[in-house]
Protein backbone atom coordinates (compact mmCIF):
# COMPACT_ATOMS: atom_id res chain seq x y z
CA UNK A 1 0.00 0.00 0.00
CA UNK A 2 1.03 3.47 -0.87
CA UNK A 3 2.02 5.95 1.93
CA UNK A 4 -0.26 8.53 -0.18
CA UNK A 5 -3.39 6.59 0.25
CA UNK A 6 -3.12 5.49 4.15
CA UNK A 7 -2.70 9.15 4.73
CA UNK A 8 -5.36 9.55 2.30
CA UNK A 9 -7.99 7.06 4.18
CA UNK A 10 -6.86 8.17 7.64
CA UNK A 11 -8.25 11.83 6.34
CA UNK A 12 -11.35 10.11 5.38
CA UNK A 13 -11.61 8.35 8.18
CA UNK A 14 -10.96 11.81 10.60
CA UNK A 15 -13.90 13.30 8.27
CA UNK A 16 -16.62 10.20 8.92
CA UNK A 17 -15.41 10.41 12.67
CA UNK A 18 -16.51 14.35 12.81
CA UNK A 19 -19.84 13.64 10.49
CA UNK A 20 -20.45 11.12 13.68
CA UNK A 21 -19.68 13.57 16.58
CA UNK A 22 -22.13 16.05 14.54
CA UNK A 23 -24.92 13.52 14.43
CA UNK A 24 -24.57 13.00 18.35
CA UNK A 25 -24.44 16.45 19.23
CA UNK A 26 -28.01 16.95 16.72
CA UNK A 27 -29.48 14.60 19.31
CA UNK A 28 -28.01 16.33 22.44
CA UNK A 29 -28.67 20.33 21.48
CA UNK A 30 -31.61 21.90 22.69
CA UNK A 31 -33.01 24.00 20.54
CA UNK A 32 -33.22 24.34 16.79
CA UNK A 33 -30.02 27.28 16.27
CA UNK A 34 -27.90 24.98 18.11
CA UNK A 35 -28.69 22.16 15.80
CA UNK A 36 -28.06 24.21 13.04
CA UNK A 37 -24.68 25.36 14.05
CA UNK A 38 -23.29 22.01 14.29
CA UNK A 39 -25.04 20.47 11.92
CA UNK A 40 -23.18 23.24 9.51
CA UNK A 41 -20.15 23.18 11.31
CA UNK A 42 -19.08 19.81 11.33
CA UNK A 43 -20.75 18.79 8.04
CA UNK A 44 -19.09 21.54 6.40
CA UNK A 45 -15.12 20.05 8.04
CA UNK A 46 -15.87 16.87 7.52
CA UNK A 47 -16.45 17.34 3.93
CA UNK A 48 -13.15 19.04 3.45
CA UNK A 49 -11.39 16.61 5.72
CA UNK A 50 -12.94 13.65 3.43
CA UNK A 51 -12.46 15.56 -0.20
CA UNK A 52 -8.20 16.40 1.23
CA UNK A 53 -8.56 12.41 1.98
CA UNK A 54 -9.65 12.06 -1.87
CA UNK A 55 -7.14 14.13 -3.39
CA UNK A 56 -4.57 12.32 -1.72
CA UNK A 57 -5.86 8.97 -2.90
CA UNK A 58 -6.18 10.38 -6.43
CA UNK A 59 -3.86 12.96 -7.11
CA UNK A 60 -4.86 13.31 -10.91
CA UNK A 61 -8.45 14.25 -10.15
CA UNK A 62 -7.13 17.12 -7.99
CA UNK A 63 -9.44 20.04 -9.47
CA UNK A 64 -12.36 18.28 -9.05
CA UNK A 65 -12.24 17.66 -5.68
CA UNK A 66 -10.75 21.05 -5.02
CA UNK A 67 -14.03 22.82 -6.97
CA UNK A 68 -16.59 20.38 -4.36
CA UNK A 69 -14.57 21.41 -1.33
CA UNK A 70 -14.57 25.36 -2.32
CA UNK A 71 -18.59 25.16 -3.40
CA UNK A 72 -19.56 23.35 -0.01
CA UNK A 73 -17.41 25.66 1.85
CA UNK A 74 -19.13 28.80 0.54
CA UNK A 75 -22.57 27.14 0.18
CA UNK A 76 -23.57 25.22 3.90
CA UNK A 77 -22.69 28.48 5.93
CA UNK A 78 -24.61 30.75 3.69
CA UNK A 79 -27.63 28.26 3.86
CA UNK A 80 -27.72 27.67 7.13
CA UNK A 81 -27.69 31.03 8.03
CA UNK A 82 -30.79 31.77 5.57
CA UNK A 83 -32.59 28.87 7.63
CA UNK A 84 -31.52 30.71 10.94
CA UNK A 85 -33.20 34.14 9.72
CA UNK A 86 -36.24 32.13 8.72
CA UNK A 87 -36.88 30.10 11.81
CA UNK A 88 -35.78 33.62 14.11
CA UNK A 89 -38.51 35.77 11.95
CA UNK A 90 -40.78 32.77 12.37
CA UNK A 91 -40.56 33.15 16.17
CA UNK A 92 -38.98 29.91 16.69
CA UNK A 93 -38.14 29.79 20.62
CA UNK A 94 -34.81 30.28 21.97
CA UNK A 95 -33.50 27.74 24.43
CA UNK A 96 -33.87 28.47 28.17
CA UNK A 97 -29.83 28.69 28.66
CA UNK A 98 -29.66 31.36 25.82
CA UNK A 99 -27.57 34.34 27.26
CA UNK A 100 -27.91 36.76 24.17
CA UNK A 101 -29.89 37.33 21.29
CA UNK A 102 -27.66 39.89 19.52
CA UNK A 103 -30.67 39.68 16.23
CA UNK A 104 -33.44 40.52 17.79
CA UNK A 105 -31.84 43.67 19.62
CA UNK A 106 -30.63 44.63 16.49
CA UNK A 107 -33.78 44.82 14.55
CA UNK A 108 -35.52 46.11 18.09
CA UNK A 109 -33.03 48.92 17.24
CA UNK A 110 -33.59 49.64 13.41
CA UNK A 111 -37.21 49.59 14.57
CA UNK A 112 -36.29 52.46 17.20
CA UNK A 113 -33.92 54.33 14.65
CA UNK A 114 -37.26 53.88 12.21
CA UNK A 115 -39.59 55.33 14.67
CA UNK A 116 -37.91 58.43 16.10
CA UNK A 117 -37.16 59.84 12.33
CA UNK A 118 -40.66 59.96 11.64
CA UNK A 119 -41.14 61.20 15.02
CA UNK A 120 -38.73 64.34 14.22
CA UNK A 121 -39.97 64.68 10.33
CA UNK B 1 -35.96 -16.13 -7.36
CA UNK B 2 -32.91 -14.46 -5.76
CA UNK B 3 -33.97 -10.45 -5.28
CA UNK B 4 -31.70 -8.04 -7.36
CA UNK B 5 -31.10 -4.18 -6.85
CA UNK B 6 -33.18 -3.94 -10.25
CA UNK B 7 -35.80 -5.87 -9.14
CA UNK B 8 -36.01 -3.96 -5.93
CA UNK B 9 -36.01 -0.61 -8.18
CA UNK B 10 -39.05 -1.97 -9.76
CA UNK B 11 -41.08 -2.53 -7.06
CA UNK B 12 -40.16 0.63 -5.49
CA UNK B 13 -41.00 2.30 -8.84
CA UNK B 14 -44.84 0.76 -8.83
CA UNK B 15 -45.74 1.22 -5.25
CA UNK B 16 -44.32 4.87 -5.97
CA UNK B 17 -46.91 5.28 -8.59
CA UNK B 18 -49.90 3.45 -6.60
CA UNK B 19 -49.09 6.04 -4.10
CA UNK B 20 -49.23 8.99 -6.08
CA UNK B 21 -52.40 7.60 -7.99
CA UNK B 22 -54.61 7.07 -4.62
CA UNK B 23 -53.37 10.80 -3.31
CA UNK B 24 -54.07 12.10 -6.61
CA UNK B 25 -57.58 10.63 -6.46
CA UNK B 26 -58.35 11.35 -3.10
CA UNK B 27 -56.82 14.51 -2.12
CA UNK B 28 -59.13 17.65 -2.06
CA UNK B 29 -56.47 20.73 -3.11
CA UNK B 30 -55.08 21.41 -6.49
CA UNK B 31 -51.64 22.18 -4.82
CA UNK B 32 -52.26 18.36 -3.29
CA UNK B 33 -53.08 16.62 -6.10
CA UNK B 34 -50.53 18.22 -8.16
CA UNK B 35 -47.94 17.10 -6.18
CA UNK B 36 -48.89 13.27 -6.54
CA UNK B 37 -48.64 13.41 -9.96
CA UNK B 38 -45.21 14.90 -9.30
CA UNK B 39 -44.58 11.55 -7.11
CA UNK B 40 -46.41 9.20 -10.13
CA UNK B 41 -43.75 10.59 -12.37
CA UNK B 42 -41.04 10.08 -9.97
CA UNK B 43 -41.95 6.49 -9.97
CA UNK B 44 -42.24 6.11 -13.47
CA UNK B 45 -39.04 7.59 -14.33
CA UNK B 46 -38.00 5.11 -11.59
CA UNK B 47 -39.54 2.22 -13.05
CA UNK B 48 -38.18 2.88 -16.29
CA UNK B 49 -34.45 3.09 -15.55
CA UNK B 50 -34.75 -0.12 -14.00
CA UNK B 51 -35.69 -2.03 -16.66
CA UNK B 52 -32.64 -1.34 -18.17
CA UNK B 53 -30.17 -2.10 -15.85
CA UNK B 54 -27.87 -5.26 -16.30
CA UNK B 55 -26.56 -7.25 -13.41
CA UNK B 56 -23.00 -6.17 -12.74
CA UNK B 57 -22.55 -3.93 -15.47
CA UNK B 58 -21.23 0.04 -15.54
CA UNK B 59 -22.78 3.01 -16.86
CA UNK B 60 -22.26 3.11 -21.00
CA UNK B 61 -19.43 5.67 -20.80
CA UNK B 62 -16.33 5.10 -22.28
CA UNK B 63 -13.45 6.47 -20.26
CA UNK B 64 -10.69 3.96 -21.66
CA UNK B 65 -10.21 2.21 -18.19
CA UNK B 66 -12.79 -0.46 -17.28
CA UNK B 67 -15.26 0.57 -20.11
CA UNK B 68 -13.31 0.75 -23.57
CA UNK B 69 -14.47 0.32 -27.27
CA UNK B 70 -13.79 -3.57 -27.92
CA UNK B 71 -15.55 -4.51 -24.50
CA UNK B 72 -18.49 -1.85 -23.96
CA UNK B 73 -20.86 -4.76 -25.83
CA UNK B 74 -20.14 -6.82 -22.58
CA UNK B 75 -19.74 -4.40 -19.67
CA UNK B 76 -22.07 -1.62 -20.05
CA UNK B 77 -25.94 -1.27 -19.65
CA UNK B 78 -28.77 -0.31 -22.05
CA UNK B 79 -28.65 3.10 -23.02
CA UNK B 80 -32.16 3.85 -24.35
CA UNK B 81 -34.20 4.35 -21.09
CA UNK B 82 -32.08 6.24 -19.89
CA UNK B 83 -31.91 8.49 -23.00
CA UNK B 84 -35.96 8.36 -22.44
CA UNK B 85 -35.94 9.33 -18.75
CA UNK B 86 -33.25 12.45 -19.44
CA UNK B 87 -35.96 14.21 -21.29
CA UNK B 88 -39.25 12.86 -19.25
CA UNK B 89 -37.91 14.27 -16.44
CA UNK B 90 -37.55 17.86 -18.47
CA UNK B 91 -41.00 17.64 -19.42
CA UNK B 92 -42.22 16.81 -15.99
CA UNK B 93 -40.42 20.09 -14.91
CA UNK B 94 -42.03 22.06 -17.76
CA UNK B 95 -46.09 20.27 -16.94
CA UNK B 96 -45.29 21.03 -13.45
CA UNK B 97 -44.81 24.77 -13.63
CA UNK B 98 -47.53 25.04 -16.36
CA UNK B 99 -49.86 23.00 -14.11
CA UNK B 100 -48.78 25.28 -11.16
CA UNK B 101 -49.51 28.66 -13.12
CA UNK B 102 -52.62 27.48 -13.91
CA UNK B 103 -53.69 26.71 -9.82
CA UNK B 104 -52.22 29.93 -9.33
CA UNK B 105 -55.07 31.60 -12.06
CA UNK B 106 -57.80 29.39 -10.71
CA UNK B 107 -57.04 30.69 -7.14
CA UNK B 108 -57.12 34.28 -8.43
CA UNK B 109 -60.64 33.74 -9.74
CA UNK B 110 -62.04 31.54 -7.06
CA UNK B 111 -60.39 32.49 -4.13
CA UNK B 112 -60.24 28.49 -3.16
CA UNK B 113 -57.92 25.83 -3.97
CA UNK B 114 -60.72 23.26 -2.88
CA UNK B 115 -61.52 20.73 -5.96
CA UNK B 116 -65.39 20.04 -4.60
CA UNK B 117 -65.65 23.98 -5.72
CA UNK B 118 -65.05 24.04 -8.90
CA UNK B 119 -68.63 23.15 -10.32
CA UNK B 120 -69.47 25.24 -12.91
CA UNK B 121 -69.58 22.75 -15.56
CA UNK B 122 -71.05 20.09 -13.32
CA UNK B 123 -74.95 19.68 -13.20
CA UNK C 1 -19.46 -10.47 -3.88
CA UNK C 2 -19.93 -8.47 -0.70
CA UNK C 3 -20.21 -4.83 -2.47
CA UNK C 4 -23.33 -6.67 -4.07
CA UNK C 5 -25.12 -7.01 -0.35
CA UNK C 6 -23.73 -3.47 0.41
CA UNK C 7 -25.65 -2.09 -2.25
CA UNK C 8 -29.08 -4.62 -1.70
CA UNK C 9 -29.12 -2.94 1.90
CA UNK C 10 -28.85 0.60 0.77
CA UNK C 11 -31.06 0.15 -1.97
CA UNK C 12 -33.53 -1.37 0.46
CA UNK C 13 -33.18 1.42 3.13
CA UNK C 14 -33.60 4.14 0.43
CA UNK C 15 -36.68 2.57 -0.91
CA UNK C 16 -38.27 2.01 2.40
CA UNK C 17 -37.04 5.60 3.39
CA UNK C 18 -38.90 6.76 0.25
CA UNK C 19 -41.85 4.70 0.84
CA UNK C 20 -42.33 6.52 4.08
CA UNK C 21 -42.17 9.87 2.28
CA UNK C 22 -44.74 8.87 -0.29
CA UNK C 23 -47.06 7.98 2.24
CA UNK C 24 -46.37 11.24 4.48
CA UNK C 25 -46.47 13.42 1.21
CA UNK C 26 -50.01 11.94 0.78
CA UNK C 27 -51.84 11.70 4.63
CA UNK C 28 -50.15 14.91 5.60
CA UNK C 29 -52.35 17.61 6.80
CA UNK C 30 -49.73 20.40 6.22
CA UNK C 31 -48.91 21.19 2.32
CA UNK C 32 -45.13 22.60 3.21
CA UNK C 33 -44.14 19.39 5.08
CA UNK C 34 -45.83 17.28 2.10
CA UNK C 35 -43.95 19.49 -0.53
CA UNK C 36 -40.07 18.68 1.09
CA UNK C 37 -41.32 14.86 1.68
CA UNK C 38 -41.34 15.14 -2.35
CA UNK C 39 -37.98 16.75 -2.46
CA UNK C 40 -36.61 14.21 -0.52
CA UNK C 41 -38.24 11.21 -2.69
CA UNK C 42 -36.43 12.94 -5.78
CA UNK C 43 -33.41 13.17 -3.90
CA UNK C 44 -33.31 10.03 -2.93
CA UNK C 45 -34.34 8.79 -6.73
CA UNK C 46 -31.11 10.26 -7.95
CA UNK C 47 -29.06 8.33 -5.55
CA UNK C 48 -31.20 4.70 -7.00
CA UNK C 49 -30.56 6.10 -10.59
CA UNK C 50 -26.72 6.62 -9.37
CA UNK C 51 -26.83 3.34 -7.96
CA UNK C 52 -28.80 1.42 -11.27
CA UNK C 53 -25.72 3.12 -12.88
CA UNK C 54 -26.99 5.73 -14.46
CA UNK C 55 -24.85 8.69 -14.18
CA UNK C 56 -26.88 11.20 -16.36
CA UNK C 57 -30.65 10.67 -14.82
CA UNK C 58 -28.82 10.92 -11.77
CA UNK C 59 -27.51 14.64 -12.54
CA UNK C 60 -30.63 15.53 -14.18
CA UNK C 61 -33.11 14.19 -11.15
CA UNK C 62 -30.92 15.92 -8.37
CA UNK C 63 -30.61 19.28 -10.55
CA UNK C 64 -34.51 19.73 -11.57
CA UNK C 65 -37.11 17.16 -9.35
CA UNK C 66 -35.03 17.91 -5.85
CA UNK C 67 -34.05 21.74 -6.26
CA UNK C 68 -36.10 23.38 -9.34
CA UNK C 69 -39.63 22.06 -8.76
CA UNK C 70 -39.39 22.14 -4.77
CA UNK C 71 -38.59 25.78 -5.44
CA UNK C 72 -41.40 26.22 -7.84
CA UNK C 73 -44.19 24.29 -5.02
CA UNK C 74 -42.69 26.95 -2.66
CA UNK C 75 -42.90 29.81 -4.56
CA UNK C 76 -46.54 29.33 -5.94
CA UNK C 77 -47.62 28.50 -2.23
CA UNK C 78 -45.77 31.93 -0.94
CA UNK C 79 -47.47 33.92 -3.88
CA UNK C 80 -50.73 32.45 -2.47
CA UNK C 81 -50.58 32.79 1.05
CA UNK C 82 -49.66 36.76 0.00
CA UNK C 83 -52.58 37.34 -1.44
CA UNK C 84 -54.61 35.66 1.77
CA UNK C 85 -52.60 38.08 3.83
CA UNK C 86 -53.65 41.31 1.70
CA UNK C 87 -57.08 40.73 2.04
CA UNK D 1 -69.28 5.97 -3.42
CA UNK D 2 -66.48 7.73 -4.21
CA UNK D 3 -63.82 5.96 -2.14
CA UNK D 4 -64.89 2.36 -3.26
CA UNK D 5 -64.48 3.22 -7.28
CA UNK D 6 -60.96 5.06 -6.27
CA UNK D 7 -60.19 1.44 -4.58
CA UNK D 8 -61.23 -0.64 -7.09
CA UNK D 9 -59.39 1.56 -9.36
CA UNK D 10 -56.12 0.83 -7.31
CA UNK D 11 -56.22 -1.99 -7.34
CA UNK D 12 -56.84 -3.24 -10.90
CA UNK D 13 -53.68 -0.84 -11.68
CA UNK D 14 -51.75 -2.83 -9.24
CA UNK D 15 -53.20 -6.12 -10.70
CA UNK D 16 -51.62 -4.82 -13.78
CA UNK D 17 -48.29 -3.84 -12.82
CA UNK D 18 -48.08 -7.27 -10.51
CA UNK D 19 -48.29 -9.12 -14.30
CA UNK D 20 -45.19 -7.07 -15.32
CA UNK D 21 -43.57 -7.62 -11.91
CA UNK D 22 -43.92 -11.27 -11.82
CA UNK D 23 -42.72 -11.92 -15.42
CA UNK D 24 -40.14 -9.66 -14.90
CA UNK D 25 -36.06 -11.26 -15.00
CA UNK D 26 -33.04 -9.65 -14.61
CA UNK D 27 -31.20 -9.85 -17.89
CA UNK D 28 -27.83 -11.14 -18.68
CA UNK D 29 -27.63 -10.26 -22.15
CA UNK D 30 -28.09 -6.96 -24.03
CA UNK D 31 -31.62 -6.56 -26.36
CA UNK D 32 -30.80 -6.18 -29.89
CA UNK D 33 -31.26 -2.09 -29.70
CA UNK D 34 -29.02 -1.34 -26.87
CA UNK D 35 -26.53 -3.84 -28.95
CA UNK D 36 -26.32 -2.17 -31.86
CA UNK D 37 -26.12 1.45 -30.05
CA UNK D 38 -23.51 0.23 -27.56
CA UNK D 39 -21.34 -1.69 -30.11
CA UNK D 40 -21.51 0.89 -33.24
CA UNK D 41 -21.85 4.32 -31.47
CA UNK D 42 -17.86 4.58 -30.82
CA UNK D 43 -17.73 4.19 -34.69
CA UNK D 44 -20.41 5.93 -35.95
CA UNK D 45 -20.84 9.03 -33.89
CA UNK D 46 -17.72 8.93 -31.84
CA UNK D 47 -19.17 10.12 -28.59
CA UNK D 48 -17.86 8.54 -25.55
CA UNK D 49 -21.23 9.12 -23.68
CA UNK D 50 -23.53 6.46 -25.65
CA UNK D 51 -26.50 8.22 -23.80
CA UNK D 52 -25.44 11.74 -25.20
CA UNK D 53 -25.68 10.00 -28.55
CA UNK D 54 -28.87 8.76 -28.50
CA UNK D 55 -30.21 11.72 -27.37
CA UNK D 56 -28.45 14.36 -30.07
CA UNK D 57 -27.87 12.05 -32.55
CA UNK D 58 -30.27 8.49 -32.91
CA UNK D 59 -33.12 10.07 -31.03
CA UNK D 60 -32.39 14.03 -32.33
CA UNK D 61 -36.30 14.24 -33.59
CA UNK D 62 -37.17 13.90 -29.90
CA UNK D 63 -34.92 15.80 -28.32
CA UNK D 64 -36.83 18.04 -30.86
CA UNK D 65 -40.01 17.60 -30.24
CA UNK D 66 -38.85 17.62 -26.48
CA UNK D 67 -37.23 21.16 -26.44
CA UNK D 68 -40.25 22.18 -28.08
CA UNK D 69 -43.19 21.05 -25.70
CA UNK D 70 -40.65 22.88 -22.98
CA UNK D 71 -40.61 26.06 -25.21
CA UNK D 72 -44.45 26.18 -25.85
CA UNK D 73 -44.51 25.37 -21.85
CA UNK D 74 -42.73 28.84 -21.18
CA UNK D 75 -44.85 30.69 -23.44
CA UNK D 76 -48.27 29.52 -21.97
CA UNK D 77 -46.77 30.71 -18.45
CA UNK D 78 -45.83 33.80 -20.00
CA UNK D 79 -49.34 34.26 -21.73
CA UNK D 80 -51.03 33.19 -19.16
CA UNK D 81 -49.20 35.71 -16.36
CA UNK D 82 -49.55 38.40 -18.72
CA UNK D 83 -50.82 41.09 -16.88
CA UNK D 84 -48.28 42.20 -14.72
CA UNK D 85 -48.36 44.37 -12.18
CA UNK D 86 -45.95 47.60 -11.45
CA UNK D 87 -43.02 45.98 -9.90
CA UNK D 88 -43.47 46.96 -6.22
CA UNK D 89 -40.75 47.32 -4.17
CA UNK D 90 -41.13 45.16 -1.20
CA UNK D 91 -39.47 46.40 1.87
CA UNK D 92 -40.77 44.09 4.68
CA UNK D 93 -38.79 41.36 2.47
CA UNK D 94 -35.40 42.04 3.50
CA UNK D 95 -32.67 39.31 2.79
CA UNK D 96 -29.14 39.37 4.94
CA UNK D 97 -26.27 40.48 3.40
CA UNK D 98 -24.48 37.17 3.81
CA UNK D 99 -26.84 36.05 1.18
CA UNK D 100 -26.29 39.00 -0.91
CA UNK D 101 -22.61 38.74 -0.81
CA UNK D 102 -22.92 35.08 -1.23
CA UNK D 103 -25.13 34.52 -4.22
CA UNK D 104 -22.23 37.57 -5.55
CA UNK D 105 -20.18 35.38 -5.64
CA UNK D 106 -21.87 31.89 -6.34
CA UNK D 107 -23.49 32.95 -9.05
CA UNK D 108 -21.49 33.77 -11.37
CA UNK D 109 -19.80 29.42 -10.21
CA UNK D 110 -22.61 28.09 -11.25
CA UNK D 111 -23.04 29.67 -14.50
CA UNK D 112 -19.70 28.41 -14.94
CA UNK D 113 -20.47 24.98 -14.12
CA UNK D 114 -23.44 24.82 -15.88
CA UNK D 115 -21.54 25.77 -19.12
CA UNK D 116 -18.89 23.13 -18.16
CA UNK D 117 -21.33 20.59 -17.97
CA UNK D 118 -22.63 21.08 -21.47
CA UNK D 119 -19.67 21.63 -22.90
CA UNK D 120 -18.59 18.27 -21.83
CA UNK D 121 -21.35 16.32 -22.04
CA UNK D 122 -20.07 14.04 -24.91
CA UNK D 123 -17.49 12.44 -22.53
CA UNK D 124 -18.62 12.87 -18.99
CA UNK D 125 -22.19 12.43 -17.30
CA UNK D 126 -23.85 15.12 -18.02
CA UNK D 127 -25.47 17.43 -20.85
CA UNK D 128 -27.46 20.32 -22.13
CA UNK D 129 -30.62 19.58 -19.92
CA UNK D 130 -28.66 19.26 -16.71
CA UNK D 131 -26.22 22.06 -17.51
CA UNK D 132 -29.40 23.93 -18.72
CA UNK D 133 -31.25 22.69 -15.35
CA UNK D 134 -27.57 24.32 -13.54
CA UNK D 135 -27.96 27.63 -15.06
CA UNK D 136 -31.67 27.90 -13.90
CA UNK D 137 -30.59 27.03 -10.60
CA UNK D 138 -28.53 30.44 -10.34
CA UNK D 139 -30.91 31.75 -11.63
CA UNK D 140 -33.12 31.01 -8.74
CA UNK D 141 -30.51 32.07 -6.21
CA UNK D 142 -30.19 35.58 -7.82
CA UNK D 143 -33.86 35.49 -7.34
CA UNK D 144 -33.74 34.63 -4.18
CA UNK D 145 -30.76 36.88 -3.17
CA UNK D 146 -32.93 39.38 -4.20
CA UNK D 147 -36.56 39.45 -5.09
CA UNK D 148 -36.86 42.80 -6.38
CA UNK D 149 -34.08 42.13 -8.94
CA UNK D 150 -35.11 42.60 -12.79
CA UNK D 151 -33.79 40.05 -15.00
CA UNK D 152 -33.91 40.95 -18.61
CA UNK D 153 -37.07 39.40 -20.62
CA UNK D 154 -35.57 40.40 -23.51
CA UNK D 155 -31.81 38.86 -23.02
CA UNK D 156 -33.22 35.66 -22.10
CA UNK D 157 -35.65 35.31 -25.00
CA UNK D 158 -33.05 36.34 -27.33
CA UNK D 159 -30.71 33.23 -25.73
CA UNK D 160 -33.95 31.02 -26.21
CA UNK D 161 -34.87 31.58 -30.01
CA UNK D 162 -31.25 32.27 -31.28
CA UNK D 163 -30.13 28.76 -29.90
CA UNK D 164 -33.18 27.34 -31.06
CA UNK D 165 -32.52 28.62 -34.41
CA UNK D 166 -28.94 27.57 -34.82
CA UNK D 167 -30.40 24.13 -33.31
CA UNK D 168 -32.74 23.66 -36.38
CA UNK D 169 -30.15 25.06 -38.92
CA UNK D 170 -27.35 22.63 -37.84
CA UNK D 171 -30.03 19.82 -38.69
CA UNK D 172 -30.74 21.12 -41.99
CA UNK D 173 -26.64 21.01 -42.29
CA UNK D 174 -26.65 17.47 -41.92
CA UNK D 175 -29.33 16.70 -44.42
CA UNK D 176 -27.52 18.82 -47.01
CA UNK D 177 -23.96 17.74 -46.08
CA UNK D 178 -24.07 14.42 -43.99
CA UNK D 179 -27.28 11.42 -44.13
CA UNK D 180 -29.98 12.66 -42.59
CA UNK D 181 -31.52 15.58 -40.31
CA UNK D 182 -29.86 16.18 -36.91
CA UNK D 183 -26.72 14.38 -38.42
CA UNK D 184 -23.70 15.32 -36.43
CA UNK D 185 -21.13 14.35 -39.32
CA UNK D 186 -20.88 17.88 -40.83
CA UNK D 187 -17.54 18.31 -39.10
CA UNK D 188 -14.89 15.34 -39.02
CA UNK D 189 -15.36 13.11 -35.62
CA UNK D 190 -12.10 12.98 -34.40
CA UNK D 191 -9.85 11.29 -31.48
CA UNK D 192 -12.62 9.80 -29.49
CA UNK D 193 -12.58 11.16 -26.10
CA UNK D 194 -11.03 14.84 -26.77
CA UNK D 195 -12.56 17.47 -26.45
CA UNK D 196 -13.22 18.62 -29.96
CA UNK D 197 -14.68 15.41 -30.84
CA UNK D 198 -18.17 13.60 -32.37
CA UNK D 199 -18.80 15.93 -35.12
CA UNK D 200 -21.65 18.50 -34.01
CA UNK D 201 -22.40 16.56 -30.69
CA UNK D 202 -21.00 19.24 -28.34
CA UNK D 203 -22.29 22.02 -30.91
CA UNK D 204 -25.78 20.70 -30.62
CA UNK D 205 -25.72 20.11 -27.00
CA UNK D 206 -24.46 23.45 -26.03
CA UNK D 207 -27.12 25.21 -27.80
CA UNK D 208 -29.82 22.96 -26.31
CA UNK D 209 -28.20 23.86 -22.72
CA UNK D 210 -28.59 27.69 -23.52
CA UNK D 211 -32.06 27.07 -24.70
CA UNK D 212 -32.89 24.63 -21.55
CA UNK D 213 -31.65 27.33 -18.86
CA UNK D 214 -33.57 29.85 -20.95
CA UNK D 215 -36.86 28.44 -20.64
CA UNK D 216 -36.43 27.53 -17.35
CA UNK D 217 -35.21 30.51 -16.01
CA UNK D 218 -38.19 32.49 -17.99
CA UNK D 219 -40.71 30.48 -16.04
CA UNK D 220 -38.94 31.35 -12.91
CA UNK D 221 -38.63 34.78 -13.86
CA UNK D 222 -42.12 35.12 -14.78
CA UNK D 223 -44.17 33.36 -11.91
CA UNK D 224 -41.80 35.52 -9.51
CA UNK D 225 -42.63 38.97 -11.00
CA UNK D 226 -46.15 38.02 -11.06
CA UNK D 227 -48.10 39.80 -8.04
CA UNK D 228 -51.40 38.49 -7.64
CA UNK D 229 -54.14 40.72 -7.89
CA UNK D 230 -58.22 40.77 -6.96
CA UNK D 231 -58.44 42.03 -10.90
CA UNK D 232 -58.11 39.13 -13.89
Amino acid sequence: MDILQIIGASMVLIGSLVLLIASIGLHRMPDAYNRIQVGTKASTMSVVFVMIGFIFILPSWFGKFFTIMLFVMLTNPISSNVLMRASHKKGEPLSSKTVIDNLKEDEEKEELNKNNENGTF
Amino acid sequence: MTITIDKIALFLGIVLMLIGLYGAFSLKSIIRIILSLSIFDTGINVLIVSLGYLKGRTAPIIDGDKVTVENIFNVAIDPVPQALVLTAIVIGFGVTALMLVYALKLYQSKKTLDINQFSDLKW
Amino acid sequence: MKMELFKLILIIVLAVIMLASAVYAVVSKKTVSAVLATGVISLLASVIFLMLASPDVAMTEAAIGAGLTTFLFFIIIRKIEKQDDAK
Amino acid sequence: MRNSFLIILIAAFAWFMYDIFSEYQTQEQLNKTAAYYNSNEPSEAGAANVVTAIVVTYRGLDTLGEVTVLFLATLIIGFILKNKAEKIIDSKYKTSEILETGAKVLVPGSLILGVYIFINGHLTPGGGFQGGAVIGSAIVLLLLADPNKIVSHKLMNFIESTSGFFYVVIGILGLIIAGGFLDNRIFPLGKLGSLISAGAIPLIYSFIGLKVGAEISGIVNNINETELTDKL
